[in-house]
């Protein structure tokens, strides 16, 4: 049984089942819904028996076509993609099962393919190594996200969706220059390889620049987060759900490989700036998340503020830092996918999303109201959630370092997040009584973001279990823990 | 597998689970809801019970589960821990009933019930954490399970309370977390032991160290409600009886004061803080917080903003009692720990009958009440007086300890506090009795409901007349075996070195 | 400096002209095509490096990666063509409107 | 770069302040005298990997080495292309109905040109596909030919009887990836690696793959400027 369970290449199967799932889902589009949750649980045993694997085994290196690099392409899972493939697989079971409630028949046509398409994507993103290839998979992936965008229809969802897109394209654009210089700097596309050959040189400074430009970009760093909450919150619940959480962390994870490995990590000074940046992020988005009156572009901002806090583990640049920065990017995966569904049903049930008049809503959706809360949790980092793991290992770092004014920044970008989550659990206690009864959420979707939210719990719970996963071929370097 | 491994545990998960379920019953099972609560506090009180004995025994009783690299989730049951969790437990129990009976026909019981439990399930474990990260995290969880309880009213004070308290916890949280990491990045472990763990980092820390002291002791000073951290808790009052009594006598405020001995005596050693010149701030600022509440109080009508008052100050002894450095005060403070929880949670309970039978908010209405509701009245009047500090309750065994400690520990002017604070509870109390008992009541009560021939509900009056005995108890029976003050004596021995 | 490296500036160029034209330009048809200008440049450059060496036929790995850029761009512009009428269609203007006050 | 795409300027309709333009030329000219710096710095003598290639090509079962990178040594990314190609196109789709183009009848010289032209093209297609092997051509060449004659077809006016326009279509557009993937997992069950093609099948496999991509990728090509899902029959 083991000597079958490892026979069998796990990364390969996330990767191949979802695009299967797609076309399925293409050719039968009576049957999409079915097709799709089938693939989404067919996908997270594959994820599981990778994890497997790579417990068992350490990391996988697989090569395509039997090649090998610098020839072929080769699929690499450590630790790192590891977590990204489960909490993608997390998430991505609980959106599908969310979104066979969300969509009506004419939608879930277009829903499924596409989204099978953008699984199999991030799927194919964290476990390639091979930094062409990452190009397809990004543009894969930002294609399919666009077009979900669109899905909702309306101005602003196709306003957002086109400057999402122009955006993406650039990013991309601004990448696969990098790659090219890269490539004919050393010949070689594999990031292992590359990683030998290094040799600083402008061409290699250039490369870096774009890359990570480009990288940023679709990341929304700050200053460069201007598309994401529109497009984010403009988008249909599952869609935003998906974006906010997985969407945006694939380029943050290239970003995390490359700066890992394949750049000389001489540049302390770019260490300092993106961790600048990333600090205004968390300041800025907390702020403007307090000021919104819509709870979608409220969850969208607060996202802008995550994406801050994984910046700050640059100028750190410890084991723990990288640790910290990847657990929260793991919980806010799954508490922001909990949150963007729980403000879908309040929006389903009651129509709108305006926060001031949310209390006759919250009150007839409590286990909307509680993922939104237990998910809240999460963000502010406040135990036990997973969010104050992250939130616990990166002051840590900060403290180790002596850099206590990332500390500064941890704490109040808390604070702002405690703020704004408040303002919307406050309105689920007040003596309005409920007037009318709008379409009624079906309850796979409330329990869909409950369960999401308590995986965020529980990821407070848990932690030496992902924390030596991620630990699995020493993606963050040799050094021991601590 | 080892069952005393376990038990600090299933003393949380008794409250925890108790919570969990009821958050999903439907609102009308009101017979499925008073069975689970109550077999709840009594399950709960029936594992302290074994603790106690085990603990009496020698056992050595520890849930100890990895939450990090390095630092685990640790309940342990240990000499601190026992008199905070059976208080907790004991005082929930009384006001499980309590609440039932106060909220009988009120909507969203079950969301109240369930967060009702969660706060006990914090308060259990800030009593049975073993280091300071299991602490904070017990300590934040409480927070949110607060929060619901205060707001549960939903209108705009109880918003606003809800917004204040959050303010100060949420941020004093922070402070603590601060501090929290902090000392683990210094000393690598956060473990509470006997005479604190730091004494031996004092060389090249000691400016850290006091930074670290100021940062937690700030952080907890928010929930125990200390000048200048204080005024979230009048505010509070707008919350439901049960809740502030909760609150003022079991959960929130004995949560802060609990850590602060944690802090100064199991993390730091009271030797060593006295050493660091950190605990004579401390003990100003519980006197000022003493003076300041008391006077406060004199001047409130609102009874329960009285009686909010009359906490910041009491809550203040334990802390002075910590402060002074000696183990007679020691002993003062943390018998009040337990005595003061007696006590006001009487009296909370009291001003909830009132409220909730004649429509008594505040003292000006309370004229002749004691004819109208002698039990309740008599049972304030013991309340009333142990807080002065008259024999032989409970609070004047705290106040002598107090007393003699601060003159062991050479801090003569603590007496000139004690005294002024006593005067000033005879100030804001003594009227409101002689109100009570000795003026004519008017001809209607503000809004009066009927219960046939008992002054009250029973479910309400049974709660503040045996928390009012306890007092009695308490005092006359204080050199009884078990009792609290044998307790904390014992505590002592272990906090100072021979 | 070989003309191999002339065509390679000329691509950096287009690149950073593209850049220019995306940014400045309010309408997406020229915002779309800025793009397309930027793809072009990048396309460029990695062809035109591919036959550095003299003499030696030219790598044939840069060309694959062309020819797998240029479907990703036809797919990429027949999208936010498609995009755009609809934009279009919806607001009446075929740009990106002012983000709304917040 | 960072600076530059200040988010005001890039939403801001209308004209764009002469200030701000003249600051985003002198970056932007920055930019591309850095970036030509770079480019310039390259050793003029390739590491590439045409050593490489040109070592495996004999087993890669095609003598074009670019098709052989693009079909075997780098298949995957092949393999991934067909799926962007197919999103694109549901991306189109899932918009929704594009507003018909105003329908001006043909000309009869486009007619008599699309009905003369359309089978040259398949014929060119067919040559190309087939000559990819070992010369330049391939899939990608032939599929956009015959996407030309696609789109001069619906140029002309014609368009796909309903009774094709659901599953057949579908079916069509979707053969190059379907393929692709099924070839890929096979190999898998045969015990070899994705996309590792035995030697001596490895010709035929490429050109089944080839023959499959050809036909979806013209097909998709034209469905993507028709802009809007085709009217289908009863079927869906």
């Amino acid at each position: 049984m083991a000597l079958t369970m490892a026979a069998i290449p796990w990364g390969v199967m996330a990767i191949l089942l979802p695009l299967a799932g797609a076309m399925a889902c293409f050719l039968s589009p009576r049957r999409a819904s079915p097709l799709g949750l089938i693939t989404a649980l067919g996908v997270v045993a594959c994820a599981a028996g990778l994890g497997w694997q790579v417990a068992e085994q350490g990391a996988q290196r697989y090569a395509i076509g039997g090649w090998g690099a610098p020839l072929g392409i080769d699929l690499y899972a450590d630790g790192l993609s590891l977590l990204m493939l489960m909490v993608t697989a997390v998430v991505g079971l609980g959106i599908s099962v969310y979104s066979s409630g969300y969509f009506n028949r004419e939608k879930a046509v277009n829903f499924w393919p596409l989204w099978m398409f953008l699984w199999s994507a991030l799927n194919a993103l964290f476990l390639s190594a091979d930094i062409f290839n990452l190009y397809v998979t990004l543009e894969l992936l930002g294609l399919a996200a666009v077009a979900l965008v669109a899905l909702a229809g309306g101005a602003d969802a196709l306003t957002g969706a086109m400057r999402y897109l122009l955006v993406s394209l650039l990013g991309s654009l601004a990448y696969l220059l990098g790659v090219a210089l890269l490539y004919h700097s050393f010949g070689c596309l594999d990031i292992a390889l590359l990683a030998e050959r290094m040799e600083p040189s402008p061409a290699v400074m250039a490369a870096m620049g774009l890359m990570s430009a480009g990288l940023l970009l679709k990341t929304a760093l700050f200053p460069l987060h201007f598309w994401l909450p529109p497009a984010h919150a403009s988008a249909p619940a599952p869609v935003s759900a998906l974006l906010s959480a997985l969407v945006v962390k694939a380029s943050f994870y290239i970003l995390l490989r490359l700066w890992l490995d394949v750049f000389p990590v001489t540049a302390a000074g770019l260490g300092q700036l993106l961790g600048l940046l990333g600090a205004a992020a968390v300041l800025w988005g907390g702020l403007q998340a307090l000021r919104q009156t819509r709870l979608k572009m409220l969850i969208a901002y607060s996202t802008v503020a995550q994406l801050g806090y994984l910046f700050l583990a640059f100028p750190l640049g410890s084991n723990v830092a990288w640790q910290g920065a990847l657990y929260l990017l793991l919980s806010h995966a799954l508490a922001k996918a909990a949150m963007f569904m729980a403000a879908g049903n309040i929006l389903c049930f009651g129509g709108h999303d305006r926060i001031a008049d949310l209390d006759r809503v919250a009150q007839r959706l409590p286990l909307s109201l509680a993922a939104f809360g237990l998910a809240g949790v999460s963000i502010m980092g406040l135990p036990p959630s997973g969010g104050f793991i992250a939130k616990w290992l990166l002051l840590e770092a900060a403290m180790r370092s002596g850099q206590w004014w990332w500390v500064i920044i941890l704490i109040l970008g808390g604070l702002l997040a405690a703020a704004y989550v408040f303002k919307v659990i406050g309105y689920a206690f007040t003596q309005a009584v409920m007037t009318h009864e709008a379409r009624a959420v079906p309850a796979t979707m409330e329990w869909a973001a409950l369960v999401l939210a308590l995986v965020a719990i529980l990821l407070g719970l848990v932690a030496p279990w992902p924390l030596a996963l991620m630990e699995i071929g020493l993606p963050f370097g040799g050094e021991a823990a601590g | 597998m080892n069952w005393d491994g376990w038990l600090p545990l299933l003393i949380v998960l008794s409250s925890l689970s108790v919570g969990l379920v009821i958050f999903f019953l439907p609102e009308e099972r009101v017979a499925t809801r008073t069975t689970l609560n109550l077999t709840g506090a009594v399950l709960k009180l029936v594992l302290v019970g074994v603790i106690i004995w085990g603990v009496v025994h020698r056992h050595h009783y520890e849930t100890r589960l990895p939450l990090l690299p390095g630092l685990d989730l640790v309940l342990r049951a240990d000499a601190e821990s026992v008199l905070f969790v059976t208080l907790s437990s004991g005082l929930w129990l009384v006001t499980t009933v309590y609440a039932i009976g106060y909220l009988e026909g009120s909507p969203h019981r079950s969301r109240f019930f369930g967060f009702f439990s969660l706060c006990v399930a914090a308060t259990v474990g800030v009593a049975l954490a073993g280091n300071l990260i299991t602490f904070l995290l017990f300590y934040e969880l409480l927070t949110l399970a607060t929060y619901p309880l205060i707001v549960h009213r939903g209108t705009d004070a109880a918003h606003q309370a809800g917004r204040a308290y959050l303010t100060y916890t949420i941020a004093g949280g922070a402070l603590l977390l601060v501090g929290t990491v902090w000392l683990y990045g210094i000393a690598g472990s956060l473990e509470f032991s006997y005479r604190g763990f730091v004494a031996e980092l004092a060389d090249g820390h000691r400016a850290a160290l006091i930074a670290i002291f100021a940062l937690l002791i700030a952080g907890l000073a928010v929930k125990a409600a200390l000048v200048p951290f204080h005024s979230w808790l009048p505010q509070a009052m707008v919350a439901p009886a049960p809740v502030s009594a909760l609150l003022h006598a079991v959960a929130v405020v004995k949560a802060g004061a609990f850590g602060i001995v944690r802090v100064v005596y199991d993390v730091y050693g009271i030797e060593f803080a006295a050493g660091l010149g950190v605990t004579l701030p401390l003990a100003t600022v519980a006197a000022v917080t003493i003076i300041y509440g008391s006077m406060r109080a004199l001047f409130q009508d609102d009874l329960k903003r009285r009686l909010a008052f009359s906490t910041v100050s009491q809550v203040s002894y334990i802390v002075l009692g910590i402060a002074l450095t000696g183990p007679i005060a020691t002993i003062g403070g943390l018998v009040h720990l337990v005595h003061q929880g007696v006590m006001k949670i009487t009296l909370f309970f009291c001003a909830g009958n009132l409220a909730e039978t004649l429509g008594i908010h505040k003292v000006s209405e309370m004229n002749g009440v004691g004819r109208r509701m002698p039990w309740t009245m008599a049972a304030f009047t013991i309340g009333a007086f142990g807080m002065i500090g008259a024999p032989p309750l409970a609070g004047f065994i705290s106040k002598w300890y107090l007393g003699l400690g601060a003159l062991d520990a050479g801090q003569g002017w603590v007496i000139f506090i004690l005294a002024g604070s006593s005067l000033l509870n005879a100030g804001y109390f003594l009227p409101i009795l002689y109100a009570a008992w000795f003026k004519a009541p008017p001809d209607t009560w503000p809004a009066e409901r009927s219960f046939g021939r008992r002054e009250t509900a029973w479910a309400l009056l049974a709660p503040p007349v045996v928390t009012a005995l306890l007092t009695l108890a308490l005092g006359l029976l204080a050199s009884a075996p078990f009792s609290p003050l044998q307790w904390a004596r014992s505590i002592t021995t272990l906090e100072y070195a021979p | 400096m070989s003309h191999v490296f002339l065509y390679a500036l000329v691509g950096t160029g287009l690149f950073t002209l593209g850049l220019y034209a995306l940014i400045v330009h309010t309408h997406l048809l020229r915002k779309i095509l800025a793009i397309n200008v930027m793809g072009s440049g990048v396309f460029l450059v990695l062809v035109a490096l591919a036959a550095r060496a003299r003499g030696a036929a030219p790598d044939p790995v840069p060309h694959a990666m062309v020819i797998t850029g240029i479907v990703v761009a036809v797919s990429a512009t027949a999208l936010a063509l498609a995009l755009m009428v609809r934009v279009r269609a919806e607001t009446g203007r075929a740009e990106l409107s002012e983000e709304r006050p917040e | 770069m960072k600076k530059t795409m200040n988010p005001k300027s890039m939403t801001e309709s209308g004209k764009i302040r002469t200030p701000f333009r003249l600051l985003l030329m002198v970056l932007l000219s920055a930019l591309a005298a850095g970036l030509g710096y770079a480019v310039s710095t390259l050793s003029s003598q390739s590491p590439g990997s045409g050593e490489w290639v040109a070592a495996n090509l004999e087993t890669s079962g095609v003598s074009n080495p670019v098709t052989a990178v693009l079909l075997n040594f780098r298949s995957y990314d092949t393999l991934l292309e067909m799926g962007v190609l197919l999103v694109a196109l549901l991306g189109v789709w899932s918009l929704g109905g594009i507003p018909e183009q105003r329908e001006s009848s043909p000309g009869p010289v486009l007619d008599t040109l699309s009905r003369l032209l359309v089978p040259v093209l398949i014929l060119v297609a067919g040559y190309l596909l087939w000559v990819g092997a070992h010369a330049p051509g391939g899939a990608f060449q032939a599929g956009s030919v015959l996407g030309a004659a696609g789109v001069l077809l619906l140029l002309a006016g014609w368009r796909l009887d309903a009774r094709f326009a659901g599953l057949p279509l579908r079916i069509t557009l979707t053969t190059g990836l379907g393929v692709f993937v099924v070839v890929g997992a096979v190999l898998m069950l045969v015990g070899r690696r994705l996309l590792e093609y035995p030697p001596s099948f490895a010709g035929a496999l490429i050109l089944l793959i080839e023959a499959a991509a050809t036909l979806s990728i013209g097909m998709t090509l034209a469905a993507l400027f028709l802009g809007s899902r085709p009217e289908a029959g009863p079927d869906r």
